[in-house]
This record gives C-alpha cells, sequence and structure tokens, in this order.
C-alpha cells in the first residue's frame, strides 16, 4: 500500500509547486464533499491531496470591476451567506443553496463543484447563465476561462497537468438585471438534479428583454449553453408566448440519457418547464417584484 | 372425535382433504397423526402452522387440550417485521 | 405452557401517561451503545468480498496472496463453515431454512446476486483489511442471470436452484424452476361471487423492491476462545434467534454462545437475520483474537434487506349498493436469492379487512437475482393492500359511493369468519372508519391539483415465546430484565410501565434492562409487533409472580393466612374479609428485610403469549400533484388505529408517524434500480430517496382503543399497521386530484408524468 | 511518511491523535478519541449522523479528513450538556419523544443547535429544511420538528 499524503500550502505558489511536483498523482482537495468519496470507493487513489483550504485568494469573497469575485475554495455557505452576492446574482445563491445539504454545503466549494464535471452539478448552469469567467493558474501561468470551457464532459475537465481553478468573476451588470436557477429533484432536498435550468437576464425600461443566457444542466454530457432558448426572450416581453417558446428551445436542445435518476423524455420534458419557470422568476427579480 | 378443519391452502398437502374428525387430546397429537395421515404435510406441521381451537388461536402450544367434541382449525402461521 | 392474560378493566395510574423513556438521557447526550461503539482489546477488524456478478458458478478461491499480506491474520471462506442440510425454522417474519441461510453467508456453489459474500478477512486495521479483499482470486463462471418477477416464472428463465422444485402443486413438477411455492387461500366460490356481481373490475399492479433503510449500518464483535465459548455483541431484532441460528451454523453449543443486543439502531424487520456474526466469530476462531465488523451503506443495500418487489393481479366484483361479492388476487413476490418471501402473509391479508363469501389469494414465492429478502414492517401487506385498496376506491369512484361508506358495508368486524382461518374477535376497524369519517380532516377544503384518498390496513400481530425476570431491591425498586429487545419505539418505558401499575410503585422506580442471552430464557425476536403486547404479558406475569411472594412474605412475617393479604397501592395489606387485621407492609419494608426474612424476592415469567388482537388501521392522505413535472406532495396525512390500548401514547403516536412516513417513501421515491448486468445502481442514501424533513407534513394521529381481551391491559400491537395503507392512500389521493390512476411503484415523478400524458393521450380527463 | 499528529480543541478540551491521511475526522473522533456519540450511518454526506461543527461551521465528520482538524475546534453531542444541565434541545427532545432508535440523534441534535443559532425563531417550515441534511428513518419527523419549535421558543424565552 502507498501511504497518501497530504500538504496544506499556503500560498499559490507553493500550491502549483506541489502539484507540478507530484506529475498527476496529486488532488487538488478543497471541501473534499465528492473527492473524500471518490476515494473511499476506490475510484481515485491520489498519492498527494493539495489541501488549498489555506490559500488567501482562493478563500475570499471580494468585489471586482464592479461584480465580485470569490476564490474555488469559498464555501457554499460562505456564499449562501455573502448578502452583497445574494444580492447582485440571487440566481447563483439559488444554485449554491441546492448543493447537498447544509452539512455539505460546510464544506463544498464551487471550484469543486465545477471541476469534478459531473453535468448535473448546481451551480454549472447559474454560473454559465451568468457569464461567469474562472481564473486558472498553472505552471504556465494565469489565464481566464468562461466556466462553460471547463468541464470536457462527466468527469473530466479542460484543465492541464499541474492547472488548477482559483477563482469566479462574476461580472458586473447592468440595471433590470436578474437571474434564476431551478432544478428538479424528486426530494425537496438531499437530492441531485435530475435537470437544472439557469435563466439571466437584463430588462429594458418597458420590460423588454435586451440580453438573455439560458443554460442546462443534466441533460448532456456536460451543462449547456442554449442561445437558442435565449434568443426566444430577446426582443421580446417575458410573457406566455415567449415563455412557451422558451421552453420548446430548451427542451428541443436537450440529448439526455436514461440513468438510475430520470428517463429521456421526462429530462427533456422536465428542462423545459424548469427553463420556463426559472424565466419567470428572474423577470420578477428584474422587474424587482421579488 | 374433535372436528379438524384445515385452511385450503394446504389441499395440495392432504390430498385435496379439509374435514376430518381425529381422536386427539392436544395439538402434538393432532401433529402427529395429521403427519402420519399426510406426509406432505409433515414438515410444515410446527413450523409453519397454527392452530385455533374453538375459536382461540394457538401459533407454538403444542401442549394446548383437544377436547373431543372441540372444533380445529388449521391455517399457516403468522409473524411480522 | 402457552399462556394468554384476560384484560381486565380498571383505574390507572401509570398506564396511559408519558413519562420519558429509561434510555432517552443516553441517547440525547451520545452514550447510548450501538454495535459500532463496542471495542475489545486486541481486535481486529473484518471485510468481506462480494460478489460483482449477479449470478456465477464458483470455479475456485485462491486466497494466499491475501492471507500473505502483513497484519492479516485471518481469511475464511466457504471450506470454514459445515454445509447444512435442508432444516427448518422459525425467525421473524419467515420460516428459514439453514441450507440457505449458510450459503447466503457465504455463498458455496454459486453466487446468487451483487454483494454475496465470497470471503472474509480479520486484519489489524480496515485499511490492511481492504488492501487484503484485493488480493483475493476468485474465478468465477458467469450464467445469465433474471431479476424481474415475471420473468423469472417463465419456463426458460435462468434458474437459480437447480434443485428447487415448485411446492405446493399437484402433481409435483418434474423440472426445477424459480417457483419455489405456490399456495392458495380460498373460501366460497368466486364463480358464484362474480356472478352475483353489477360491476367487476381488475387491475394489474407492480412494485420495486424497497429497503427497511435503518440508520445504522449492521455491526458486531465477536471473540472465540481456546475453549470453544463465542460471545457476540450485535444490533439485533433479536439475540435469542440469533444465538440459535450462530449454533446451528457453527455447530456449536447454545450454551456455549452468549449474544448481547446493543442499542438498535433501527431495524424494522431488517435485523431479524444473521450476516456477519457467524463470520466475525469464525474469523476470531482462526485469528485468536476479537473481530469487529461493521457494514458500510453501500454493503447494507447490496446485501441484506430488502422486501419483495412484486407483480400483483387483483379482481373485484361488487353489486351495485357496494356490497363486494367476490374477491380475488394473484401475488408474485420476489423473494431474491433463496426461497421464502413474505408472499403467505401478504396473501393472508390481502381482502382481510372485509367480510367476505367467496375469495381467492393465490401466492407466488420466486427466486431472483437479488439479495435473499428479510421482513419490511407488516411484511408483504404494503403490497398487496396497494393493489386491493386501489381496486376498491375505483368501485366506489364508479358507483358514486364514498370511500369510506363502502368499506364500512364490506368491514369485517367480531364473528367475521377469515378466509386464511379464524374468525375475529373483537376488533375496531368499523370504529377506526367512523372515526376517519368524523375527522375533521376528511372535509378539510382542497385546492386546484390536489386530492384525497383513503385507504385501510390489517395486521395480525403475534404473540410467541416471551421471558423476563423482575428483582425487587434491597430500597423497594425493582429491575425488570427483558428479552425482547427495545427496537427504538420504547417498549422499555412501556413495560416499566405496566409493571410500576402493578406493583404500585412509581415509573421511575423500575429500572427496565435488556437481557443477555445467559440473563433469561428464550425469546422469540421482536418482530410482528409483538415487543409491547408478549414482552408485556410476561413483564405482568413476572411481576404478579414478585406480588405473590411477597404476600407470602407478609403473610409470614405478620402471622397471617396468605388469603389475609391483599396486594394494593404497593404494599401488602388486610385483605377485605380476610379476617385477620395487621399492620400493612410496603414494597419497601419488605424488600429492605427481604434477605433476612428469606431471601430476596424476584418475580419470574417464561411464557408462549398467545391471543394476539389483530390491528386495523384507516388513512386519509391529501396530496398535491405537479401536472408538469409529475411530483406529489403530500400536503396532509391521517392515521386512524385501532392499537387496544396505549401504554405510552406519545410513543404510540411515534410508530403511527414513523410508519406513515416511511409508507410514504415507499409509495413514492423508494426502489432499487438494477442495471441490465444485474448490479445494484442506487446503493447509497443519495440515490436511494427516503423522505427528509422538509419531504413530509405532520401526521395527524387518532389513537382508538378496543382492548384486546386477551392481554392484561388490552395491548394490541401498533407498529406495524400504519406503513400497510400510504401506497395505496396516495394513489387514490393522486386519481382523486388529477384523475389518473397510478398502479406502478414508485410514483416517482417520471412514472407520474408519463401517466398523465398517457391518460390526457387516452382522451381521459386530465 | 507515518501518521499525522493532529492536535485541535474537542468540547473546549485541548487534544491530540494521530492519524492517517484517509482516515476521516469522524473515525478520529470515534476510534482515537473514543467519541463514539457521533455516528456513522453512510459515510458519503448523504444522512447526516456523523454531523459536527467544525470551527463554527455545521459539517459532516464523514466528508472531513482528520489532519485537518490541525488547530481547529470542534463540538461534537458529548459537549452539548453543561454538567448535569441538558441543552434545551436535548430535553425538549425527550419531553416530545423526539427519539426513537437515537441513532440520528445526536446529528439531528447538533443540526438543530446550529439552525438556531443562525435563525433562533424558524418557521416549520425552516425547520424542516433546516433538518433535511439528517435522515431519520424512525419518527418521521413530526416529533422532532415539534421539539425543535418548542425549544426555539423556550431559548427564545417565549
Amino acid at each position: 500500500m502507498i501511504e497518501m499524503r497530504y500538504e496544506a500550502p499556503r500560498t499559490l505558489k507553493a500550491a502549483l509547486a506541489l502539484l507540478a511536483a507530484a506529475n498527476g498523482r496529486a488532488k487538488v482537495f478543497a471541501g473534499g464533499t465528492d473527492l473524500l468519496i471518490q476515494m473511499r470507493s476506490g475510484r481515485v487513489e491520489p498519492e498527494l491531496l493539495v489541501d488549498v483550504k489555506g490559500i488567501p485568494e482562493m478563500r475570499s469573497i471580494a468585489e471586482d470591476k464592479g461584480g465580485f469575485r470569490f476564490g474555488a475554495a469559498v464555501t457554499g455557505m460562505e456564499l449562501v451567506e455573502h448578502e452583497g452576492l445574494a444580492g447582485m446574482w440571487p440566481g447563483v445563491i439559488d444554485a449554491v443553496k441546492l448543493i447537498g445539504s447544509i452539512q455539505v454545503k460546510g464544506r463544498a466549494s464551487v471550484g469543486g463543484n465545477v471541476c469534478n464535471a459531473s453535468p448535473a452539478a448546481d451551480s454549472v448552469p447559474a454560473l454559465v447563465a451568468a457569464r461567469a469567467v474562472a481564473r486558472i493558474i498553472g505552471p504556465n501561468g494565469k489565464r481566464e476561462v468562461p466556466v462553460e470551457e471547463i468541464s470536457a464532459g462527466p468527469g473530466r475537465t479542460s484543465l492541464g497537468h499541474g492547472e488548477m481553478v482559483v477563482s469566479f468573476l462574476l461580472p458586473r451588470r447592468p440595471k433590470r438585471s436578474a437571474d434564476a436557477y431551478l432544478r428538479f429533484t424528486p426530494r425537496t432536498e438531499m437530492d441531485i438534479a435530475v435537470v437544472g435550468a439557469g435563466v439571466n437576464l437584463t430588462l429594458n425600461a418597458k420590460g423588454v428583454c435586451t440580453r438573455a443566457r439560458v443554460s442546462l444542466g443534466a441533460v448532456a454530457e456536460r451543462v449547456l449553453l442554449v442561445p437558442e432558448a435565449a434568443a426566444e426572450l430577446i426582443g421580446r416581453r417575458v410573457e406566455a408566448q415567449a415563455l412557451e417558446r422558451l421552453a420548446a428551445a430548451a427542451s428541443a436542445a436537450c440529448r439526455p440519457i436514461d440513468d438510475k435518476r430520470g428517463t429521456k423524455e421526462f429530462r427533456i420534458k422536465v428542462a423545459g418547464v424548469m427553463a420556463r419557470r426559472a424565466a419567470e422568476i428572474a423577470v420578477k427579480r428584474a422587474k424587482g417584484e421579488v | 372425535m374433535a372436528r379438524i378443519s384445515l385452511s385450503n391452502n394446504l389441499k395440495p398437502y392432504t390430498g385435496g382433504e379439509t374435514e376430518i374428525e381425529l381422536e386427539v387430546g392436544n395439538v402434538r397429537q393432532l401433529f402427529r397423526a395429521l403427519g402420519e395421515r399426510y406426509p406432505d404435510l409433515a414438515p410444515q406441521l410446527e413450523f409453519e402452522l397454527a392452530v385455533a381451537i374453538d375459536g382461540v388461536i394457538y401459533q407454538d402450544s403444542l401442549l394446548a387440550p383437544i377436547g373431543s367434541d372441540s372444533e380445529v382449525l388449521l391455517f399457516s402461521k403468522i409473524a411480522g417485521g | 405452557m402457552s399462556t394468554t392474560v384476560m384484560y381486565e378493566e380498571k383505574p390507572l395510574k401509570v398506564v396511559g401517561t408519558r413519562p420519558l423513556r429509561p434510555d432517552g438521557v443516553d441517547k440525547v447526550t451520545g452514550r447510548a451503545r450501538y454495535a459500532a461503539d463496542y471495542n475489545l482489546p486486541g481486535q481486529l477488524i473484518g471485510k468481506v468480498l462480494r460478489s460483482p456478478h449477479a449470478h456465477a458458478r464458483i470455479k475456485s478461491i485462491d486466497t494466499s496472496r491475501a492471507e500473505a499480506l502483513p497484519g492479516v491474520k485471518a481469511v475464511v471462506t466457504r471450506d470454514d463453515f459445515p454445509d447444512m442440510q435442508t432444516e427448518y425454522a422459525a425467525a421473524g417474519e419467515l420460516t428459514i431454512n439453514f441450507r440457505d441461510v449458510t450459503r447466503n453467508m457465504m455463498a458455496r456453489e454459486k453466487v446468487l446476486y451483487d454483494g454475496h459474500p465470497v470471503a472474509a478477512v480479520a486484519a489489524l486495521s480496515a485499511s490492511i483489511a481492504r488492501a487484503a479483499l484485493g488480493l483475493i482470486k476468485v474465478e468465477y463462471e458467469v450464467l445469465p442471470h433474471v431479476i424481474d418477477v415475471v420473468e423469472a416464472m417463465k419456463p426458460d428463465a435462468p434458474l437459480l436452484h437447480e434443485h428447487q422444485f415448485t411446492d405446493g402443486v399437484t402433481p409435483k413438477p418434474e423440472r426445477p424452476s424459480n417457483l419455489a411455492k405456490r399456495m392458495v387461500f380460498a373460501r366460497g366460490s368466486l364463480d358464484e361471487g362474480f356472478k352475483q356481481a353489477d360491476l367487476i373490475i381488475e387491475r394489474e399492479f407492480n412494485t420495486k423492491p424497497v429497503h427497511q433503510g435503518y440508520i445504522e449500518p449492521q455491526a458486531c464483535i465477536a471473540t472465540y476462545t481456546e475453549d470453544g465459548q463465542a460471545e457476540v455483541w450485535t444490533g439485533t431484532q433479536g439475540h435469542f434467534v440469533f444465538r440459535a441460528q450462530l449454533a446451528k451454523v457453527l455447530e456449536m453449543d447454545v450454551s456455549k454462545i452468549r449474544v448481547t443486543a446493543t442499542e438498535l439502531g433501527g431495524g424494522f424487520g431488517g435485523k431479524n437475520n444473521i450476516y456477519n456474526e457467524p463470520l466475525a466469530i469464525a474469523l476470531s476462531r482462526k485469528s485468536h483474537r476479537p473481530v469487529k465488523m461493521v457494514m458500510t451503506r453501500e454493503e447494507v443495500f447490496r446485501a441484506t434487506g430488502p422486501t419483495s418487489g412484486a407483480n400483483v393481479k387483483v379482481k373485484l366484483g361488487c353489486t351495485r349498493d357496494g356490497r363486494i361479492t367476490a374477491a380475488d388476487a394473484e401475488l408474485n413476490f420476489q423473494a431474491g436469492a433463496f426461497a421464502g418471501s413474505s408472499v403467505a402473509m401478504a396473501s393472508m391479508c390481502a381482502f382481510t379487512r372485509y367480510d367476505l363469501e367467496n375469495v381467492r389469494v393465490v401466492g407466488h414465492d420466486v427466486t431472483v437475482n437479488r439479495p435473499k429478502v428479510a421482513a419490511y414492517r407488516a411484511p408483504g401487506a404494503p403490497i398487496a393492500v396497494f393493489g386491493v385498496e386501489s381496486v376498491i376506491d375505483e368501485m366506489a369512484e364508479k358507483l358514486g359511493i364514498d370511500p369510506i361508506e363502502l368499506r364500512l358495508r364490506n368491514a369485517a368486524k367480531e364473528g367475521t369468519q377469515t378466509y386464511y382461518g379464524p374468525k375475529f374477535g373483537p376488533i375496531g376497524f368499523i370504529e377506526t372508519l367512523h372515526r376517519a369519517k368524523a375527522h375533521p380532516k376528511y372535509r378539510a377544503p382542497l385546492g386546484p391539483n390536489q386530492g384525497r384518498g383513503i385507504a385501510t390496513g390489517f395486521w395480525f400481530n403475534i404473540g410467541k415465546e416471551t421471558s423476563s425476570a423482575l428483582h425487587i431491591n434491597e430500597d423497594g425498586t425493582a429491575t425488570l430484565i427483558m428479552g425482547t429487545v427495545d427496537v427504538a419505539g420504547g417498549s422499555r418505558a412501556a413495560m416499566a410501565m405496566m409493571v410500576a401499575e402493578e406493583l404500585g410503585i412509581a415509573y421511575d422506580k423500575v429500572r427496565p434492562v435488556i437481557g443477555d442471552t445467559s440473563a433469561l430464557g428464550f425469546n422469540f425476536i421482536t418482530a410482528g409487533s409483538r415487543g409491547t403486547f408478549a414482552g408485556g404479558m410476561a413483564a405482568v406475569l413476572a411481576a404478579r409472580d414478585a406480588i405473590e411472594k411477597m404476600r407470602r412474605r407478609v403473610a409470614r412475617i405478620r402471622e397471617v393466612p396468605l388469603e389475609a393479604v391483599a396486594w394494593k397501592d404497593g404494599r401488602g395489606q388486610p385483605a377485605e374479609g380476610g379476617g385477620a387485621q395487621f399492620k400493612p407492609m410496603t414494597l419497601q419494608e419488605i424488600a429492605r428485610d427481604a434477605g433476612k426474612t428469606g431471601g430476596t424476592i424476584s418475580g419470574h415469567s417464561e411464557i408462549n403469549a398467545e391471543g394476539a388482537g389483530p390491528g386495523f388501521g384507516t388513512h386519509i392522505a391529501d396530496v398535491e400533484v405537479d401536472r408538469q413535472t409529475g411530483l406529489i406532495k403530500i400536503v396532509r396525512y391521517t392515521i386512524v388505529q385501532d392499537v387496544g390500548k396505549a401504554i405510552h401514547p406519545a410513543y404510540v403516536e411515534g410508530q403511527f408517524e414513523g410508519g406513515a412516513v416511511q409508507g410514504i417513501g415507499w409509495a413514492l421515491n423508494e426502489e432499487y434500480v438494477y442495471g441490465a448486468d444485474g448490479v445494484l445502481q442506487n446503493p447509497g442514501f443519495l440515490d436511494y430517496r427516503v423522505p427528509v424533513a422538509s419531504d413530509v407534513p405532520f401526521i395527524d394521529s387518532v389513537i382508538v382503543e378496543v382492548p384486546n381481551p386477551n392481554h392484561p391491559y388490552g395491548v394490541r400491537g401498533c407498529g406495524e399497521v400504519p406503513i400497510i395503507a400510504p401506497m395505496a392512500a396516495i394513489s387514490n389521493a393522486v386519481q382523486n386530484a388529477i384523475g389518473v390512476r397510478l398502479r406502478e411503484q414508485p410514483m416517482s415523478p417520471p412514472r407520474v408524468l408519463k401517466a398523465i400524458e398517457a391518460a390526457a393521450g387516452a382522451g381521459a380527463q386530465v | 511518511m507515518g501518521k499525522h499528529r493532529v492536535m485541535a480543541t474537542v468540547n473546549g478540551d485541548a487534544v491530540e491523535f494521530l492519524c492517517e491521511t484517509g482516515q476521516t475526522l469522524l473515525e478520529a473522533l470515534r476510534d482515537e478519541l473514543q467519541l463514539s456519540g457521533t455516528k456513522e450511518g453512510c459515510g458519503t454526506g448523504d444522512c447526516g449522523a456523523c454531523s459536527v461543527m467544525l470551527d463554527g461551521r455545521l459539517v459532516c465528520s464523514c466528508l472531513v479528513l482528520g489532519v485537518e482538524a490541525q488547530g481547529k475546534t470542534i463540538h461534537t453531542i458529548e459537549g452539548m450538556a453543561k454538567g448535569e444541565q441538558l441543552h434545551p434541545l436535548q430535553r425538549k427532545f425527550l419531553e416530545h419523544a423526539a427519539l426513537q432508535c437515537g441513532i440520528c440523534t445526536p446529528g439531528m441534535l447538533i443540526s438543530a443547535r446550529a439552525l438556531l443559532e443562525r435563525n433562533p425563531d424558524p418557521t416549520e417550515e425552516q425547520v424542516r429544511y433546516g433538518l433535511a441534511g439528517n435522515l431519520c428513518r424512525c419518527t418521521g419527523y413530526h416529533k422532532i420538528v415539534e421539539a425543535v419549535l418548542d425549544a426555539a421558543r423556550e431559548m427564545r424565552g417565549a
């Protein structure tokens, strides 16, 4: 048996050095709510755990360019409790609230949720709809990547060897903008999304939608950004007809599988329902009605 | 002679008989007599069958007395989780 | 001696009140000791290697590399256990066959399900034991498998047991099959009954296996010493039955095995069977050290429990005015890898709530490549009742009769002849129906997409072997030694309350303790809702035995005839008309001097309790259905149940509430999901969805008390009935809400949405 | 490399234990510190039986490594009562019959206390969602929710 090592670096530089030296046999360890389960079941057997929770850049939430930047290892509960973030990006917070129980959110990070690359990860559709950008560092320096480009399929990311996500930027937004995330699960809590939908939109003074992004989770091998669905909202009032078309476009974009959590047909249908309901919430928020 | 009824589900083990008369003094004697008469039923008697003697149910009472004019019913034992 | 003790109505001081449970403080402070909390000096950790295949022949097992791993102290396989011949014994729900028990705890010729144990290792640490499992080489010849009960009954289905010939059919079959047993329960003439019917409805239902879902995984610790003695601490519903089974499969004397039932973290029927215990003893015997084994949650799902999945066909006929004239059902139950499901009991209670002339129930017990089923709270009844109560609801709807009224027109009562055997004594079914009908929740207004459903349940309840001892301590307190495990419901409190009532002392002066197997004579498992009924009867008789001894002592001390001494209010005092006057002696006084007046006083009882009282319940479920996603929300839930007598009403309510929510989970989302490879896909609490707190509403409980004449306080037993009706009540409520009948369990959103669309497509009113 | 030596504060006491990297905080509490009041129901964070407070945060101790406890403050069920004085939640759980088998009870109490610290006056729905990470198979949650609401009332002095 090879003994697993544990390191808790205090700086990004030290963390990168550890990752580089481990030659791909290290795992970045933040909340651990997925990683520990994978280790327990023997699905992953890292030789080194690099605990990044002691690195300040990865644990802070701060205003940045009129938006918010938060560290990849910030816990779900810290995000949920941050008033500024919840005020500006309520849909992202909707999604973070759904990452497991309060206990799990006490540990789980958005960085982990994104890098675990599950198509059903709750925070990802909301981040994608929000145009969130991940800051990645690695042996070759720093790069900024839209969140939708991180997953490369179930359990796989586009990160290179020795790279890791440091933080996410949620950009500043125009007036009358709001987002929402909804998911469908059989239970009210403690469940994995059978379908998730994120909607982020901006209305003009007349209530016409000027900008929109729609994303879907758990309906393909990774989270989908669905511009066809957003197109049904842009230039229109977000009312019955537009919502119907949004729902149809969302359903049409799905390419799900049958699995233990849901059938193909069910996911396709409910994706439309969730997208429509999320859009309704986003509109109410944008109008300041909730 | 006590009148013995066997519930319908026991038919496959008794060649279809469900009503007989036997001279027995208690449940153990009843089981012995039934086991001799119906060899296919024998393996079930002690563990799978309950008796009702004059309306009182006994699940595990080999010594419960059976009177000469008793009405006795045999049926499947019950339990639970 | 079989025992019944008649009910007497009398003024009560303790029974019927709500004192705190004696195990409570330990449980809220973390002190309570469950099996996994026990440790012994020098202990090893045991782990089990399990089959990755649903069905395979074991060609060879090579443990040499595992044995060579440093830190590994013992490895056991099938070769370490004697083979057993067919021999039956009673164990909880079902009769078990030791030939199967020994094969289920450790595979012999074949593995029969994903998770079937193949070898076990004891090592210095869990991580070494796990590593050793990976070094055991098992060569399998993978065989075709069968998971579904209907598939398994087909003549060309993959065969699990080459020596299994269907029991209960004539002539005896010539070929082996997966149909282990066929049974027919019948009364009257179905042909006649259907001839009299104005309305006949025939429907088919399918259910998936569900797990008992106790939160504490199975755990045990065992030590075997060089003189051939074994001691075991384990989480069990019946330590005496475990001892008996261990003695059999290990070919040991019963006297050489001592089993302690630790605090139990839930069972619900699932902890009636030995799994790791014989392996732990065998590993200890081989390693000469204590061995502790704790299952993972994944092991619990793959290899213990669950209950049967089933295919159920129901056909009912009734007259225009709602009188049922004929009732026919076929129940096809998965037994799992070995014969012996709860289909017999399900057959016997399918229609038993009703007074029927013409009935037939055909039951089939079918082996499939899944874990051997275990009892689960009223084993089998919820499955049969789902079908029957759905069809009765459909009848009420078609006839335009109120669903409770229809049931009242057919309800069983005292004197009703059951189709499985006896006539009913005094029962409270009709009372539950009346109380439900009068309940405000039966008339509460319903919103859009909301509906209300009714269903009823019946369970036999049982008595059986029970022993108890009551020690009168020198300070006038009493210690009650019980042999029936308190499976969580609070039976320790209930026993102490009955004993306090008998002795005439305060509840907190009686300390109830579960004795180990050396402390008492044999006790059957706590199952069949027998804990408070049979355990209570034994405790009361032990108290009466102690009282009798105290009366004798008073008579000798006061030098009066025994008849002159009466026991009242905790003291021996002059009997009315007893002819002698003397200074009464309190229990404390008797106890203080007992040593010097003839020795300490203890009461005993060793009985086989007969006379269990059947229990009936009526449930009202209100649901709301999201038509676009198929999600069912439980809005309100009410249980009305006859318990005979609630010794501790709060703990009776606890049984109602817990049973109802288990039933709600069963109805809505719980199921075993297998892949095409026969491997279980959801062996964890994330994807096996038991209800969480936010999934359910408060449960309204109405306790009905129609005393059981065969218990000193009128107890019937109450734990199992509450789980029977929810599936049917919820399905009936969905029909009432949106006009769609669900006949597949679980009623999970994908199934519900599909049913809604199918109904819309068929032009039904949606 | 051998085992990690970890120093932490548990229920107010400075403690020290050794653990392998792969060992969880739950295993460290139960096997190294003999604090077996914290229970394992699933090992995957899905049942909440192992709930503890870690530096003021409610967590599943089965999803925390023992080595991470270095320098941290942990509160478990064993520290909930103050001497003879049960915490109001513990008392209300007893009075309301809010426990049966008791295996979920320690985690449930830890979660309930965390809930009331965040929200001293929760609605029924907030209690239900606040405890959704803690499975109970015996009680149907009815009496647990009642007990938490009643304890909240008492703790507010209402």
